[in-house]
């Protein structure tokens, strides 16, 4: 569709409906933005303000000492740094695993894509059960082959776990996508002489921006919040800050400071959160552009 | 192409590098304490370990579930932790049954460390004869904790049977405060449930019904009556009891908000850390019966076995570190436990720690936590009827017992 | 040799091999794994020993698994019966040319950047009713203002219906708003010519047009609910009781804490076929539409 | 220059047969339009010819030499999609380009193609725009060039006018007509556009359910149908058909009238007496009711379209259109007769529905 044109809606008529449309949304938006004010709110509490008084309250001395523990000193085992030197192990981890699930996903989709017929749909089926089995299932199998392959516990291992567990969603996003992409763009490219690699390369992915937006970003989240997979395979020198963040707030048996385990929390959540601010038109637009069609 | 190792031998090599020793004694250390005063307790632990030379790889991982599919997909990667904090259970037992543990048959011997335990304990670390876990400390199931102010404003005395708790709960809660202060998480309402069976039938009735699961035993109107004080108990949960976690539950006695308690004595840390005293602030009692019991559950460390030279050497110096007396004593005084020695001197311990270990030491007093006791399934299924009978006001005491019988029997 | 490697210059077939090896191996490889520990007695670590079909008998017997079963179904309905309708109705509101689109799109979207277990926290927080409205309200003044849910086993899955529905309803809008983007013009023409009133233009015209949209976003809801855990945990851990157990805690309990391998690979492989009789029909009606 | 032998091409898929038994010898540097309604297997063919589509048995010979085996590119081929299928991602230029690119062709001299195509179809100015700014008889001429820098020796059309309106559609048939008188490449073009063939094609192929039903030259499938379908498909209005029997003295018999089939050139022997006349609307003439030797006939009412007309009669039972002057439509009577033109009729058996 085009952006350019003001596509023309029948409007709600009379100007009450016009006020009540705006109210459902404000109620609508207090609704999602609740939780998140929650946690900030409570998070620049100090400890006795939390005890004492509720939660929804307002904090009457904000302070940014939970912040700092959170960041930096916070106990997480042996070591109290709090959730800091998991950043970076973090970004180390998420940044290759979703470029690699993202860009092979979508090569398996414009491929599955290419097969048109009930073999193919028979693929998806199966791919699409992937997405149903529940992942601790797979955990002993795959440790069994990973430490066969040398890969157990390393980095490259932690990485190719992401990669392998998020090929069916991210491939069965982009066939859904790629099968809406005519098929004579394709041959065309084919008549000139170019590969199968070629063609996804210089002529599908160009065309594919929004659609990579789209499951970059989900891969992102996921993998971002990801927690065992990365306490299994990591091995220590790589573990993600998720794993600090559980360390910090489910304590099993020592003291709780509830402040100080929601600026863990927001302070882990800032890197989906301004993916989404940021990257939220572009999400839509990909969604439009047919990620999930059926 | 193993590329683990290839990265390994690099980092050795850095290591080899700044150090003088040629083989540095490693451990890798999983396990789960990682509040303050759990934290402080390693740091006891690895701060021995380490000046004599060791060289300490944490591993905590504060969800127990998770830490648990960490060691098992840790052996069975081939890279096992050296060493794993966790109970005596069936875990345990299948781990050590499965030849996946490295014994420690001939330091205990060298050490003589059978004769300073007490022989309940000594038979937990042993599976087939062979010392796999070595004891970090000692905790009790069955105690009850109370806010002492609160019992001195309204003239209470601590209670010494299970009618005097539950008429002093009913003064507490005509003041308006909350008679018994509950965290409605399943483990926590049947450890409630445990506490009653072991003080009204006592240590030996305790032993026939859960560790041997004998047939009379579950014929008993022990287990009925048990049942009963269970759902009286549960007729103090104040509204916002479900769910609540143990240490926000313990806050509340900490803070007067409420009067009793039952939780075992790791509830005591979140007493020191509020800079509550025993004895003061807060009282503690166990579960009031006609004998003395002492429902113990022990953090251990179990050592997988390694391969490589240096981590062997790691486990043994970790393990001189875990049985030396003066790192007993201390992981006693900053996280609530009791030490696992019976030659390590209590009286710079608090009344209640005191408290503990001499009913510990009492002959024939303590017996093993349902916990450890009872296979994962069985205390699992226990836990889930428990927390059935619980919220279901109409399910009748008969039914539970049928029930209760009927898991106990089940294997 | 020479022309068939020739051939494959242009072949996706390579790619689709591989990639679904991978998809074998590491997914069917476990799914066979894990049948064939269900059919043992393994406890913490793997016994190979086939003891027949004892754990899915003890499975269907188990109160806790029956509950977690009729929890699934419960939840699973209202969540995507919830969503989809909340979701809906922003994307309709969001295509009425309102100011400020762009802002609630972002308000309503955000929470899928935050993970299960930190929304769990929060809702938890916000339905806690000492702590939580119930308090607040009360404290305000409102003496009898009740809102329990989260503490009354009748009602607390509803608690994780309404987070649940928090988390996702952004995407469906989303997706919606993107399907209601790509109705022709003219058939909005159409509707305006024959008078048809707004509701019904949706619901009878607009609507039964997208299925295939809408069939996307239920797939997508329904592997949510399948591998359901992380809210559970974060927000309930299950109760109060086990009023709101779900099979995949139930599953993953049993892997870890219950140390019982076999019953819950059993349980797992339970999901799995579950989970491919809700698949049924959207597999039919795709071959169907493709041949 | 190139010829194009097809031969024994056939196709199934899922159960139905989409090429049947296809064989097509194709003269270097001739213009052949592969007509057929929609479904008839026209796309596949040309999709076989380029090697995008497999077989399942048969042979393309481009100069006499196999191709079968060889990738698209390998075959020297060009080809011009329906719906274009520009790069949108690649600028015009990178479109035109990119094959070269991939072949390896040295940068200057993708230059001098790039620039050459584009004088000749006059996109020069488009050059550095994206697909998406271009209109539809634009992205055309793009397409067209796409194919030319290959400067292949065979091109291939699929459809590439049905996206155009009448007026474009006109004026580019013209300019592809030219374009091939300059490049005198082979053509294989695929419609479904009579016009397009009728003007075009040195040689049209008909096709029907997967099988060549003619393969001549224009005006002999508009005179000498091979078969009852090209008959009826061929020619706006379509032919006037009547059963009837024909008998061993050249006679046609239909509804007791005898019609004198003497002056028809028959290329085979009737086997049965069962035929089909097909006459067209030009070689009906109109006559006075009760002339001698002609059928009675009634008008149903007349079209005028411009520059002549048509009238619609009933005549034995069935409808006929006949092609008339526009006085004379205007001053028809309701009751005439009818004669036919018998040396430009086509006969058919009707068992085999092929030319007699």
């Amino acid at each position: 569709m085009s952006h350019g044109i003001q596509v023309k809606r029948p409007v709600f008529g009379p100007r009450v409906a016009r006020i009540g449309l705006y109210a459902f949304l404000i109620v609508s938006a207090a609704f999602f933005l609740l939780p998140l004010l929650l946690i900030i709110s409570n998070s620049l509490k100090p400890l006795e303000e939390i005890r004492q008084g509720n939660l929804l309250a307002l904090p009457v001395r904000p302070t940014f000492d939970a912040w700092i523990t959170a960041w930096k000193s916070a106990c997480t085992g042996l070591e109290c740094g709090g959730v800091r030197p998991g950043l970076w192990n973090s970004i180390k981890i998420a940044v290759p695993s979703v470029a690699i699930s993202t860009l092979v996903g979508a090569l398996n989709g414009y491929a599955l894509a290419q097969w048109k017929s009930r073999r193919a749909n028979l693929i998806m089926l199966l791919v699409t059960i992937g997405l149903f089995i529940p992942y601790q299932a797979m955990l002993y199998p795959t440790v069994k082959i990973l430490s066969s392959m040398g890969l157990f516990r390393t980095y490259a291992g932690i990485v190719l776990v992401h990669v392998i567990y998020g090929l069916p969603y991210t491939t069965l996003l982009f066939r859904n996508f790629y099968v809406g992409v005519p098929d004579e763009i394709s041959r065309a490219a084919r008549m000139e002489g170019a590969s199968f690699l070629r063609t996804f390369w210089s002529v599908i992915l160009p065309i594919s921006t929004n659609i990579l937006v789209v499951v970059a970003i989900l891969q992102f989240t996921g993998i971002w919040n990801d927690y065992l997979l990365g306490l299994i395979f990591a091995g220590n020198d790589n573990l993600p800050m998720t794993v600090q963040l559980t360390n910090i707030v489910n304590n099993a048996r020592g003291s709780v400071s509830p402040n100080v385990n929601m600026a863990a929390a927001v302070i882990t959540a800032i890197p989906t959160l301004v993916v989404y601010f940021l990257s939220g038109r572009y999400f839509v637009r990909g969604i439009a552009a047919g990620a999930v069609k059926g | 192409m193993n590329l683990r190792r290839f990265t390994s031998t690099i980092s050795v090599l850095g290591l080899l590098a700044g150090s003088n020793t040629a083989l540095a004694q490693t451990v890798d250390v999983q396990h789960y304490w990682t509040s303050s005063s759990e934290s402080k307790a390693m740091n006891t632990v690895a701060d021995a370990f380490k000046s004599k030379g060791g060289k300490w790889i944490d591993s905590p991982s504060a969800d127990f579930d998770a830490a648990l599919a960490a060691v098992t997909s840790r052996i069975a990667g081939g890279e096992p932790p050296s060493a794993i904090l966790m109970t005596p259970n069936s875990a345990l037992r299948e781990l050590a049954g499965s030849g996946q543990l490295r014994d420690f048959d001939d330091l205990a011997a060298e050490g003589g460390w059978q004769k300073v335990m007490s022989p309940l304990v000594w038979s937990k670390l042993n599976v087939g004869d062979h010392l796999v876990a070595l004891p970090v400390g000692i905790h009790a199931q069955n105690w009850v904790w109370y806010s002492k102010p609160l019992l001195e404003e309204l003239k209470i005395e601590e209670p010494k049977t299970f009618e005097e708790l539950f008429s002093a709960a009913d003064k507490i809660k005509a003041s308006g405060r909350i008679g018994i202060a509950i965290g409605g998480e399943p483990w926590q309402e049947v450890g409630i449930l445990f506490s009653s069976i072991l003080a009204l039938g006592g240590p030996d009735y305790w032993n026939e019904l859960i560790v041997k699961r004998s047939p009379q035993a579950l014929k008993s109107p022990v287990l009925p009556q048990a049942f009963d004080i269970f759902r009286k108990v549960s007729t103090y949960a104040d509204p916002a009891s479900p769910g609540r976690s143990w240490n926000d539950t313990t806050n509340l006695v900490v803070t007067g908000k409420a009067g009793f308690q039952f939780m075992g004595d790791w509830a005591r840390g979140e007493f020191l850390a509020a800079g509550k005293v025993a004895g003061k602030d807060f009282g503690c009692f166990l579960t009031p019966g006609e004998k003395p019991s002492y429902a113990i559950l022990i953090d251990v460390f179990a050592f997988p076995v390694n391969k490589d030279e240096d981590r062997i050497k790691g486990q043994t110096l970790l393990a001189q570190s875990v049985m030396d007396p003066a790192v007993e004593e201390q992981i006693a005084e900053v996280k609530g436990s009791v030490p696992s020695r019976t030659d390590v001197d209590t009286s710079k311990l608090d009344v209640c720690a005191q408290l503990g270990a001499k009913t510990l030491a009492t002959p024939g007093a303590a017996v093993q936590a349902a916990y450890d006791a009872l296979a994962g399934d069985l205390n699992g299924q226990v836990t889930d009827l428990a927390t059935q009978f619980w919220t279901d006001k109409s399910m009748t005491t008969e039914a539970a017992v049928e029930s209760f019988s009927k898991i106990l029997q089940s294997e | 040799m020479k022309t068939w490697l020739h051939r494959q210059t242009f072949n996706p077939d390579i790619t689709v091999a591989v990639f679904f090896g991978v998809v074998a191996i590491f997914f069917y490889g476990s799914i066979l794994w894990t049948g064939y520990m269900s059919l043992t007695r393994s406890t913490l670590i793997p016994s190979y020993e086939v003891i027949g079909f004892d754990q899915y008998v003890k499975l269907f017997t188990n109160y806790r698994w029956l509950v977690s079963c009729l929890n699934m179904v419960i939840f699973g309905v209202l969540f995507i019966v919830g969503t989809l309708s909340f979701g809906t109705i922003l994307a309709i509101l969001a295509d009425r040319r309102i100011q400020a689109e762009s802002l609630f799109r972002t308000i309503f979207l955000y929470p899928l950047a935050v993970s299960l277990i930190v929304t769990g926290l929060s809702w938890r927080w916000v339905l806690d009713p000492v702590n939580g409205l119930q308090g607040l309200m009360r404290n305000a003044g409102w003496e009898s203002f009740t809102f329990d849910w989260l503490t009354n086993p009748d009602r607390a899955i509803y608690t994780l219906v309404i987070a649940s529905i928090w988390h996702s309803s952004g995407l469906v809008m989303v997706i919606v708003l993107a399907g209601l983007r790509g109705v022709d013009n003219d058939l909005w023409k159409a509707i305006r010519m024959e008078g048809i009133p707004l509701w019904r233009a949706y619901l009878q015209v607009i609507f039964p047009g997208m299925r295939p949209v809408i069939a996307s976003c239920v797939v997508l809801l329904m592997s949510e609910v399948i591998r359901g855990y992380d809210l559970v945990i974060a927000m309930t851990k299950g109760g109060p009781g086990i009023a709101t157990e779900m099979p995949a805690k139930f599953a993953v309990d049993f892997y870890f804490a219950r140390v019982n391998l076999g019953l819950a690979s059993a349980a797992s492989i339970v999901m799995l076929l579950l989970s491919l009789l809700m698949l049924l029909p959207y597999f039919y009606s795709e071959f169907r539409k493709r041949t | 220059m190139s010829s194009v032998s097809i031969r024994q091409i056939r196709k199934s898929f899922a159960g139905l047969t989409v090429l049947d038994s296809v064989d097509m010898e194709i003269a270097p540097g001739e213009f052949v339009v592969i007509l057929g309604s929609s479904g008839c297997g026209k796309s596949t063919l040309l999709n076989v010819i380029a090697g995008l589509d497999d077989c399942d048995s048969g042979q393309i010979l481009i100069n006499d030499v196999d191709v079968s085996s060889l990738e698209p590119s390998q075959r020297g081929l060009a080809m011009v999609f329906q719906s274009y299928a520009l790069f949108p991602a690649m600028t015009v230029r990178r479109n035109l380009s990119f094959g070269m690119e991939i072949a390896g062709t040295p940068k200057a001299k993708i230059a001098e193609k790039v620039a050459w195509a584009a004088r000749l179809l006059q996109i020069e100015a488009l050059l550095d725009r994206k697909p998406s700014q271009l209109s539809g008889g634009q992205r055309q001429r793009v397409a067209i060039g796409r194919a030319l820098v290959r400067s292949s020796s065979i091109c291939l059309f699929d459809e590439p006018l049905s996206n155009l309106d009448a007026k474009l559609r006109a004026e580019t048939r013209v300019e592809l007509k030219q374009l091939h008188a300059t490049l005198k490449s082979t053509m294989i073009y695929v419609t479904h556009d009579q016009i397009e063939a009728m003007t075009m094609a040195d040689r049209v192929a008909i096709m029907h359910k997967g099988r060549v039903e003619q393969f001549a030259e224009p005006q002999t499938v508009y005179e000498k149908p091979a078969s009852l379908f090209v008959a009826g498909f061929i020619g706006s209005p379509a032919m006037n058909f009547l059963k009837g029997h024909l008998e061993r003295t050249r006679r046609f018999k239909t509804h007791d009238v005898c019609l004198d089939a003497s002056s028809y050139g028959f290329a085979t022997e009737p086997t049965a007496p069962e035929a089909i006349l097909g006459i067209r609307c030009e070689d009906v003439n109109v006559v006075e009711r009760g002339t001698p030797d002609s059928m009675p006939a009634t008008l149903a009412f007349t079209e005028l379209l411009g520059a002549d007309a048509l009238g619609w009669f009933d005549c034995l039972g069935q409808r006929f259109s006949v092609k008339l002057t526009v006085d004379a439509a205007r001053t028809m009577q309701k009751d005439v007769g009818f004669r036919f033109n018998m040396s430009k009729a086509s006969f058919f058996s009707a068992a085999t529905e092929r030319r007699l």
